[in-house]
């Protein structure tokens, strides 16, 4: 078969943000399969409540202060989120530097936080199907937590590397992009792991 | 909900306390309980168990230099739930299983050891025991000491020289059946019962000869109304309890077979209506599914003459149990004036949590007031005597069932409440806890236990375990409530110094102001203290106090049995509450005797 | 061939894994000879006349059934059934004593409590001779074992579903039996 | 400085002015594996994968066969002695969870991964190293399972593992904890490879290929993928919790402690259903591909057959209770699921409807693939009806667990999934391997597949009614159900020698297969553009869509786009809708890093399965390796 | 439809389980409704498959040759064709939408009529155990309550409610011939109503695999007139027969002797164990571990001595016994009516 060029692709950029990138579709994908994953967790917790005659199946509801603490942290940190993400957009490199160190900052700080979380449950995995609900919840979230702050360490050291430039930019406002996600994620369950069972 | 009832009895304790009109409608009849003698022949003192004394040279002004005379070790480390019975000159005590006998010279100084008799029970009759080889104590009666075996012997001991005069064996372990009760000694008989409810036996009360050891009559509890002594002369006061043969009837078929219902606590007896009263245990399994009906006669209590055994009423406080509420409670007879009327009644502290009245000559419930926190009952149906269940608190095989309150050992166990005669309160040790509960399925195997649920006990509200509350009758509500960390396992005595004595799972045997609950003395002894506090005149003509520490019981088995408290449900769900036990007392058991200097 | 190599990889790493997987799945429900009782001989202290050890001799069947978590399995199974929780809970104790800590009367080898169970003991331990057989006395032993940590967790029994007691067999550190390590004096024990 | 300049020049060399040959050669320079073992396990071309892949699931088709086949001798005479119980659990169990995880969603998927990228026109899959990585985890996961059952720790409580049967009660031992940790590797290899044909499909589309000339084929695999993300994390979560439950002693199915025994039947079933169309879209989309091509027309009613699809992706998440009418839910839900369930005939009968139309006076051609795709229609149609009975609660009550449902989703997962994709092996075999399969070997093929199946699977149907129950391992002689279970039996034996034919068949066509050419079937799409096997890169030059079967429309000259870097790997990212050219990407070379996150991945998994703790100290390990993976190696890596 | 007129060993003249033999009104109603469906759809399906043969009629046996060019086909559709086809698929798709519209309608009447509340007459609790079946006849008054297994004995034309419930892992109760499937699940309680119109023996099987021996749970329902129920009632509730012969009294001690007691229950003796089924009454029953063997005293025999050669798995241990006591105790056993 004869193959008869009619458009010339050279003048293309190499690399885009947000939807124009396939890691940004990519992202989207596993936030969406993730997303899933926390729905039918909420699902759970709310269909063994339904079916519970008394909730919590403990002595008392969670000490709230940890999550609450917990969900300020991730709210205040869209700020510098947003600020990131623009800064990457701008392809402005000693701002994402700074801007980077202040995310890992408050990622480390929320893992933190979270092991905090944990043990103000009051209610270890193993003593009924609430306290396994609300471990699976809070570990859910973790691991999304620890993921994403890895993330961020990750490309933080990277931006202090020569390998800071290009594509990378559109690597710190995806990952920026993820943390809006992992703070979304918390605030249903924020709400189910300390408000429900006071309600 | 549960906050609104605390603290509506903490106000009440507020308001009530300083109020105690000495209340003359309320009295022990004089024929159960004579005028006080200074002896303590029978652990609950007399036939209407008041456990009050009129000794009062120990009293509110001068208790705090109360100090140990004499102490003597029983040698057994296990639960010590005997009282020290003091008859003539000597001090009598049964420890727990082997069950040695000891009598303490009370003329010479110390107290030395008069004699001991050793009666050798089987050894493996600690086998059979639910909850720990406790004894429940001697009686002494006709110059003759009175005690029981844990394998099933009633046994008369010459009381001066300490010889056996007769043995009957009673109770067969191979069955399951053990005997822990103090016998009681009234009009010639001696009245025991079995022990063994969770062992599938079938309960009974005997009355043997006093000077034979024969067997005089035995009454079953459950089965057809032959055995359980049912005849003519029957009147229930209630509809549910009228029909014939309700021991089978309302049972599956065969069930009464293995139902429990076993006697094993405390019996009363009124000279005057000539009857004698006892309690009825738990339904076996604990496992309610596997027994659906009423379970009669589990959870009774019967008004026997004492003569024949004939039942002439009985009333069912719990039927078809669901949480172990045995009935097996100490019942007071007081002769009180209720809305006008003078009325002779017997008090029931019962383990369902309530506080019944009933008129103790036609077994009519007058009143039952709740005298520690249930959310698994609302109260008595007066008009039909009935217990009314709260209806998502029911057990079901395989499901936890949370947050059952009162727990199995009942609002109240075995040991004692005391009447004082002179604040007209009734002083009532007892528990605040609440459990889970899981029915299991299980199988009757001759001689294991048969239990059939998985419970895990737990604090109740506030968080603490033990309360003692003083009940005013009359007004069917608390005059005040001490809380205890623990539960409080051990016998109250009230005295007419103005004192109630009871010692604490930590080992404080400690004196509180009658009237207001006030603690006025304590001392620790060397462990938990889960017996029953006596008090004598001695023969210096000085008034003493005894009581045994040793910790040990259903409640302290995780010390005196040494349990893994890593396992909630071990000692039937008891350790998931006493875990912290083990790091506030250790095993004992050692009489501590006090006097004033 | 390169797959081949992938998959000899892959086998020796789950080969390493797995050890020992036959004999923790084994379900071998005829046992044979049928349900013959073995003649453990072994002390019920180390103390012995002489300056050695007390001589032990026995079958050697332990080691199987402390090896398979279906047996484990069946006798926790049995340990219900026959009623031995309505005396020792879920290990704790109650009436007779806990069974999930290191302090054993009677001896805590598989050997010792096989003996236990099928002989009785003199403070309250029934016997079960004849009652119960042979292989289910050994898997109810093998059981009691593994409440103590004392078979691999691998093969201990899992939670029931039932009220939590405690963590399950297979999550309870080993406590192995200590050398007279009864408690203190007490004539009861 | 100018040698930089020169070789920085000679790096961003552009295809525009290269001969064909050169291109060819600078092209395979750039998208070549490395040679040795380590580059053969770096390979990150989506066509070497999809072949491993395709052929990895064939394994377990025949593993997962062999199992079948055994059990069917068991089950030829009543209380045969020939497999007891234990091993029989563990065969069905095996053979149900091989074909369900290893198998049938697997090889689908795999044909995305050769074939979508090649259908759309470009040059690799999105994320190359992502989908490597998940056919090492599939591996992993596959081998897994496979060599525990030969260790004796085979999972033995069915693929839909029920607790309590599967929890930690009733299932001592360790063998449904390897199930679910195989769901676990799986579902992460699934999941992963949806998100890389869903993003290739979106993104990489050729210039001009808009969403109304995407080929149908393509379509359904898009559906597929977007059903995988949203039904399998209830799989995940489910097998997570029950692993949980068995190892760390959770409670979420015990129902003694709050947990409840339905709430795995929920999460499985809304997992489960879906699965089934899973499996059961891209054999449409094989159909489809196949009807066209043979019946020598485009096929009729694209539009409705695209709704279709996507209606009956949306459909079968609404479905899920009608495996629980038996549980006792309240009735007027379960009659809600009924109504949904037979609903989802409409979409489906309106896709038969169409390939019929389609093949109206067509004079198909009826070659092999041809063959299959009628026998789908035959035994599919058939596998429908009953699959509406069953959507009846009170039908279903009568037939559900019973032989009668085993023959029905026979009928629906062979008739619907493995006839097309056995067509579908034939058709594209030639693209794949560059030689046509023997058209003799496979009408062979064909029959004996056909007839062994009937009447291994027709007489299940009148056994469930006699009241056989499902995952019994032998029967009582008294029953009467030994005649037909004999019947049963052979016809299973025939189909396993049918499938022994086409194992056999591709073998020998692999190596002295007719040759085949760019375009033997005289095809429309894209794939058939390019030689076979295509090169590594593909497409020589981009082509440019203006049509929905462009060869056909096009004629001998196809139009491309030029001005793409030849030194490096250059993907072209379009837009989402209109398919306009966007980016030129680059994309990842070949890489060592996705096996080794693999096997930690796996070691991760297997270890935790003994003990608990590995969990985490195994995540650390995937951890560092995926920093491994994806720190830059070199600075070309930054600027593409 | 298969002749499936085969022996029984337990009745002799009885057909076997068939959803389309029906015995009772539910499975006459869900057989009605197969058979609707079965005609409905075949037809459908033969309709479906005579129109793809028509379809491909002159179907070529080789491709054309030429590839990659242009199929003439594919330009020859005239838009007439399209047309006609269009409409032919859509009013085919409206048809298929109808279709099943009606058999929906069809099915959810039936269901309502299935589920319809009836009268409560009869109460048994059935509980599904690996690998058998524990069942209690419920009653207000607790000592009429009457417990046995595997053999539900059912007065006909009597609506009798089943309780459902499950002590260890998820049972179904399905009898082809009186009705559908119902799950018995831990922890939930599930209520199945049956009411049989013909006296007869009707076998039932565990449809929800259960674990090992889940092929042989099997159990029968015996449906006979109200008054013949009531006497099987009475006879059940009493205690157990007292040994009539020295070898039944032989049978007797050593039932209590050996590890029968464990798990077994004989009312009037000391043997009180739920594990296994209660054998107050096992004399008077059909079949023997959950019918898998007819009983008879050489399957008792055979069952006690080595229940794994019959039932791989199952919880009753191997038991050593001697032969004289094996057949004493199956002799106990079998005079247990």
């Amino acid at each position: 078969m004869k193959l008869r060029p009619v458009t010339d692709l050279s003048g293309l950029p190499t690399y885009g943000y947000g939807p124009q990138s396939p890691i940004w579709w990519g992202t989207l994908g596993f936030m969406a399969l993730e997303g899933m994953g926390f729905a039918l967790a909420i699902g759970a917790y709310l269909y063994l409540y339904h079916l519970a005659p008394g909730w919590p199946l403990a002595d008392r509801p969670p000490n709230h202060w940890p999550g609450t603490l917990m969900t300020a942290v991730l709210l205040l940190s869209a700020w510098p989120n947003k600020l990131v993400d623009r800064a990457g957009h701008e392809e402005d490199l000693p701002k994402v530097q700074r801007l980077l160190i202040v995310m890992s900052v408050i990622g480390l700080l929320t893992l933190v936080i979270r092991f905090w979380e944990f043990t103000q449950l009051y209610v270890r995995w193993d003593q009924n199907a609430y306290g396994s609900l609300l471990w699976l919840l809070l570990g859910l979230h973790y691991t999304h937590l620890i993921t994403d702050v890895g993330d961020t360490l990750v490309l933080t050291a990277l931006m202090f590397t020569k390998h800071a430039r290009g594509k990378r930019f559109s690597d710190v406002s995806d990952n920026a992009f993820y943390w809006y996600f992992v703070i979304g994620a918390w605030l249903p369950m924020y709400v189910l792991i300390y408000w429900v069972p006071r309600w | 909900m549960r906050l609104a009832r605390l603290s509506a009895l903490l106000i009440s304790v507020a308001l009530a306390g300083p109020v105690f009109a000495q209340s003359p409608t309320v009295t022990p009849p004089l024929s159960a309980a004579p005028k006080d003698d200074g002896q303590w022949t029978m652990p609950a003192k007399n036939f209407a168990n008041t456990r009050y004394s009129e000794l009062n040279e120990i009293n509110l002004s001068n208790v705090a230099n109360l100090r140990p005379e004499f102490t003597f070790s029983l040698g057994v480390n296990r639960g010590q739930e005997s009282p020290a019975v003091m008859a003539g000159n000597t001090l009598y005590m049964v420890s727990p299983y082997p069950n040695t006998l000891y009598a303490l010279d009370l003329t010479k100084p110390g107290a030395p050891m008069k004699w001991r008799y050793d009666p050798k029970p089987e050894q493996a009759s600690q086998g059979v025991a639910c909850c720990d080889v406790v004894n429940r104590g001697p009686t002494v009666a006709d110059g003759k000491v009175f005690m029981s075996t844990l394998d099933g012997s009633i046994i008369a001991v010459d009381a001066e020289k300490g010889t056996m005069i007769w043995r009957t064996k009673i109770a067969d372990i191979n069955m399951g059946e053990t005997v822990t009760m103090a016998p009681f000694v009234a009009k010639g008989k001696v009245f025991v019962g079995n022990s063994g409810g969770e062992y599938g036996v079938r309960g009974w009360i005997q009355a043997l000869d006093a000077n034979t050891g024969k067997p005089v009559w035995k009454a079953f509890s459950t089965g057809p109304d032959k055995e359980v002594l049912i005849g003519p002369d029957f009147k229930p006061f209630y509809d549910a309890d009228k029909g014939k043969d309700l021991g089978i009837s309302t049972w599956p078929p065969d069930a009464w077979k293995h139902g429990g219902g076993t006697v094993w606590g405390w019996v009363a007896y009124d000279p005057d209506l000539n009857l004698l009263y006892n309690g009825v245990g738990n339904p076996g399994p604990w496992n309610s599914a596997q027994r659906p009906g009423d379970n009669k006669w589990t959870n009774s209590v019967f008004a026997r003459d004492i003569d024949t055994g004939q039942a002439r009423w009985a009333y069912q406080a719990t039927p078809h149990d669901l949480f172990d509420w045995d009935g097996i409670n100490e019942s007071i007879l007081l002769d009180i004036t209720w809305k006008g009327q003078p009325r002779k009644v017997l008090v029931r502290p019962e383990r369902n949590g309530h506080l019944y009245v009933i008129d103790r000559a036609t077994g009519e419930v007058l009143s039952a007031e709740a005298y520690a926190y249930t959310n698994t009952t609302t109260g008595v149906d007066l008009k039909t005597g009935r217990l009314q269940r709260v209806g998502d608190k029911e057990p079901s095989v395989g499901k936890v069932l949370r947050d059952v309150c009162p727990t199995a050992p009942g609002a109240k166990d075995w040991n004692p409440s005391s009447f004082s005669s002179s604040t007209g309160l009734l002083y009532i040790p007892h528990n605040n806890l609440c459990m889970d509960w899981e029915s299991q399925e299980t199988n009757y195997i001759a001689g294991t236990p048969f239990v059939g649920a998985e419970v895990r006990m737990k604090p109740g509200p506030g968080g603490h375990m033990g309360e003692v509350t003083a009940w005013n009758i009359l007004e069917g509500k608390p005059a005040w409530v001490i809380k205890e960390r623990f539960p409080v396992w051990s016998g109250a005595l009230s005295t007419a110094g103005d004192l109630v004595f009871y010692g604490d799972m930590e080992g404080w045997f400690k004196a509180v102001n009658a009237k207001t609950g006030e603690v006025v003395w304590q001392f620790k002894t060397g462990s938990g203290i889960i017996g029953q506090p006596t008090t004598y005149r001695g023969p210096d003509g000085r008034q003493y106090v005894a009581i045994l520490s040793g910790v040990g019981g259903w409640s302290g088995a995780i010390v005196s049995g040494d349990l893994d408290p890593r396992d909630g449900t071990a000692a039937l769900g008891f350790v998931n509450a006493m875990r912290d036990l083990k790091n506030a007392t250790t095993a004992g058991g050692m009489l501590y005797v006090f006097r004033l200097p | 061939m390169c797959s081949g190599s992938l998959k000899a990889l892959m086998a020796a790493c789950a080969m390493g894994a797995l050890l020992g997987a036959c004999q923790r799945e084994e379900r071998d429900q005829r046992p044979s000879p049928v349900a013959s009782e073995t003649r453990e001989q072994v002390a019920l202290t180390t103390n012995s006349a002489g300056p050695s050890p007390p001589e032990i001799r026995v079958s050697g069947k332990g080691a199987k059934y402390e090896a398979s978590a279906y047996d484990q399995s069946q006798g926790k199974k049995y340990y219900a059934w026959f009623n031995c929780n309505g005396c020792h809970s879920n290990g704790g104790g109650g009436s007779g004593p806990p069974l999930m800590d290191d302090r054993w009367i009677y001896g805590g080898s598989i050997e010792n409590i096989v003996q236990t169970i099928r002989e009785g003991r003199p403070n309250g331990m029934p016997s079960f001779r004849g009652k119960i057989p042979d292989e289910q006395i050994w898997q109810i032993a093998a059981y009691v074992r593994s409440m103590s940590g004392n078979t691999s967790s691998d093969s201990a029994p899992q939670r029931n579903d039932s009220m939590h007691p405690h963590p399950s067999e297979s999550r309870t550190p080993p406590s192995p039996p200590v050398n007279g390590g009864t408690v203190a004096p007490s004539p009861s024990r | 400085m100018t040698d930089v300049a020169i070789r920085a020049s000679e790096k961003d060399l552009r295809d525009t002015d290269l001969a064909a040959e050169d291109l060819h050669d600078r092209l395979s320079r750039a998208w070549g594996a490395k040679s040795g073992l380590i580059g053969w396990l770096s390979d990150v071309d989506h066509k070497a994968v999809g072949r491993r892949y395709i052929f990895t699931a064939f394994v377990f088709l025949a593993l997962a066969g062999s199992a079948a086949a055994l059990m069917r001798l068991q089950l030829a005479r009543p209380e045969s002695q020939l497999i007891g119980p234990d091993l029989y659990n563990q065969l069905f169990t095996m053979h149900g969870t091989t074909m369900m995880f290893l198998f049938a969603v697997p090889v689908m998927q795999a044909f995305a991964v050769y074939l979508a990228p090649l259908m759309v026109g470009t040059r690799n899959i999105a994320f190359p190293r992502l989908t490597l990585f998940s056919y090492y985890v599939y591996v992993l996961g596959g081998l897994m399972i496979w060599v525990a059952f030969l260790m004796n720790i085979g999972p033995d409580v069915g693929w839909f593992a029920y607790t309590p049967l599967s929890g930690p009660q009733f299932s001592p031992g360790k063998r449904s904890d390897i199930w679910a940790q195989m769901i676990t590797f799986t579902e992460v290899s699934s999941l992963a490879v949806a998100v890389s044909v869903i993003v290739t499909v979106f993104k990489q589309r050729a210039p001009g290929m808009t969403l109304d000339r995407i080929p149908l084929l393509v379509w359904a695999m898009l559906v597929t993928s977007f059903l995988i993300m949203f039904a399998m994390p209830a799989v995940m979560l489910a097998s997570t919790m029950l692993i949980l439950d068995r190892l760390v002693g959770t409670h979420f199915f015990n129902y003694a402690e709050g947990g409840d025994t339905l709430l795995w039947q929920h999460l499985f079933w809304f997992f489960g259903h879906p699965e089934v169309y899973i499996i059961f879209l891209p054999g449409t989309g094989f159909v489809s591909q196949i009807v066209g091509t043979f019946s020598r027309r485009p096929v009729f009613g694209y539009l409705p057959l695209v709704l279709a699809l996507v209606a009956t992706g949306f459909l079968s998440f609404g479905l899920w209770v009608h495996h629980m009418f038996a549980t006792g839910l309240p009735q007027l839900g379960a009659s809600f699921f009924t109504a949904s369930s037979m609903l989802i005939a409409v979409p489906s009968g309106l896709q038969i409807f169409c390939w019929i139309a389609t093949l109206w006076g067509s004079r198909p051609v009826l070659a092999t693939p041809m063959l299959f795709v009628l026998g789908f229609l035959f035994i599919f149609v058939l596998g429908g009806m009953t699959g509406v009975m069953v959507a009846s609660v009170p039908i279903d009550l009568q037939v559900h667990d019973t032989y009668f449902v085993v023959a029905h989703f026979h009928y629906v997962l062979i008739g619907g999934a493995v006839f097309p994709l056995l067509g579908a092996v034939y058709y594209w075999f030639p693209k794949i391997t560059g030689r046509l399969m023997s058209e003799r070997l496979g009408k062979w093929n064909f029959w004996t597949a056909f007839i062994g199946f009937n009447v291994a699977f027709f007489g299940m149907h009148i056994l469930g009614l006699m009241g056989m129950p499902r995952r019994v391992y032998t029967y009582q002689p008294d029953l009467g159900w030994g005649p037909l279970n004999m019947v049963s039996t052979a016809g299973a034996l025939l189909l396993a020698a049918s499938f022994g034919l086409f194992f056999i068949n591709a073998l020998v066509s692999m190596r002295s297969g007719a040759p085949a050419g760019n375009n033997p079937w005289g095809a429309g799409t894209l794939e058939w553009a390019t030689p076979s096997p295509p090169p590594v890169y593909n497409f020589a030059r981009y082509p440019i869509v203006r049509h929905r079967e462009p060869l056909w429309a096009e004629g001998d000259e196809l139009p491309v786009a030029h001005g793409l870097m030849v030194s490096q790997r250059e993907l072209l990212i379009t837009t989402l809708t209109e398919a306009r050219p966007d980016l030129r990407e680059g994309t990842p070379d070949g890489s060592i890093w996705p096996f080794i996150a693999a096997l930690a991945v796996a070691v991760a998994f297997i270890c935790s399965i003994f003990w608990a703790i590995a969990a985490v100290w195994g995540s650390a390990l995937v951890g560092l390796t995926l920093i491994g993976w994806f720190w830059p190696k070199s600075v070309t890596e930054d600027v593409t | 439809m298969v002749a499936l007129s085969l022996p029984s060993v337990l009745t002799g003249c009885e057909r076997w389980p068939d959803a389309l033999d029906p015995k009772a009104p539910e499975a006459h109603d869900i057989a009605w409704l197969i058979w609707t469906f079965t005609g409905l759809l075949g037809a459908i399906w033969l309709a479906v498959v005579i129109a793809m043969l028509i379809a491909i009629r002159g179907g070529r046996r080789v491709a054309p040759p030429a590839a990659g060019a242009t199929p003439l086909d594919a330009l020859a559709l005239h838009p007439a064709g399209e047309r006609s086809r269009t409409v032919i698929v859509g009013v085919l798709g409206g048809l298929t939408a109808l279709t099943v519209l009606v058999l929906t309608g069809l099915s959810y009447a039936t269901q309502r009529s299935l589920f319809a509340p009836r009268q409560e007459g009869l109460s048994i609790l059935v509980t599904g155990k690996q690998w058998w079946w524990e069942l209690q006849y419920e009653d207000a008054d607790p000592s009429r309550i009457v417990e046995t297994a595997n053999e539900i004995h059912v007065p006909v034309n009597v609506p009798v409610t089943l309780k459902l419930e499950a002590s260890d892992v998820i049972h179904s109760l399905w009898v082809p011939r009186l009705m559908g499937k119902e799950d018995l699940i831990p922890g939930r309680q599930n209520v199945k109503r049956v009411f049989v119109t013909q006296p007869g023996v009707y076998r039932g099987q565990c449809a929800e695999f259960c674990g090992q021996q889940h092929a042989h749970m099997g159990l029968l329902i015996v449906a006979e007139p109200m008054a013949d129920f009531e006497r099987w009632r009475d006879r059940q509730r009493a205690e157990a027969a007292s040994p009539s012969s020295d070898e039944q009294q032989a049978g007797h001690d050593a039932f209590l002797k050996r590890s029968c007691v464990m798990c077994h229950q004989i009312r009037g003796t000391d043997a009180g164990g739920r594990s296994g089924p209660d054998l107050t009454h096992v004399g008077s029953r059909m079949t023997l571990a959950a019918g898998t063997l007819p009983l008879t005293r050489g399957s008792l025999a055979a069952w006690i001595v080595d229940p794994h050669g019959v039932k791989p798995g199952v919880d009753m241990p191997l038991t050593k016994l001697e032969p004289d006591e094996l057949n004493a105790i199956a002799a106990y056993l079998e005079s247990l009516k």
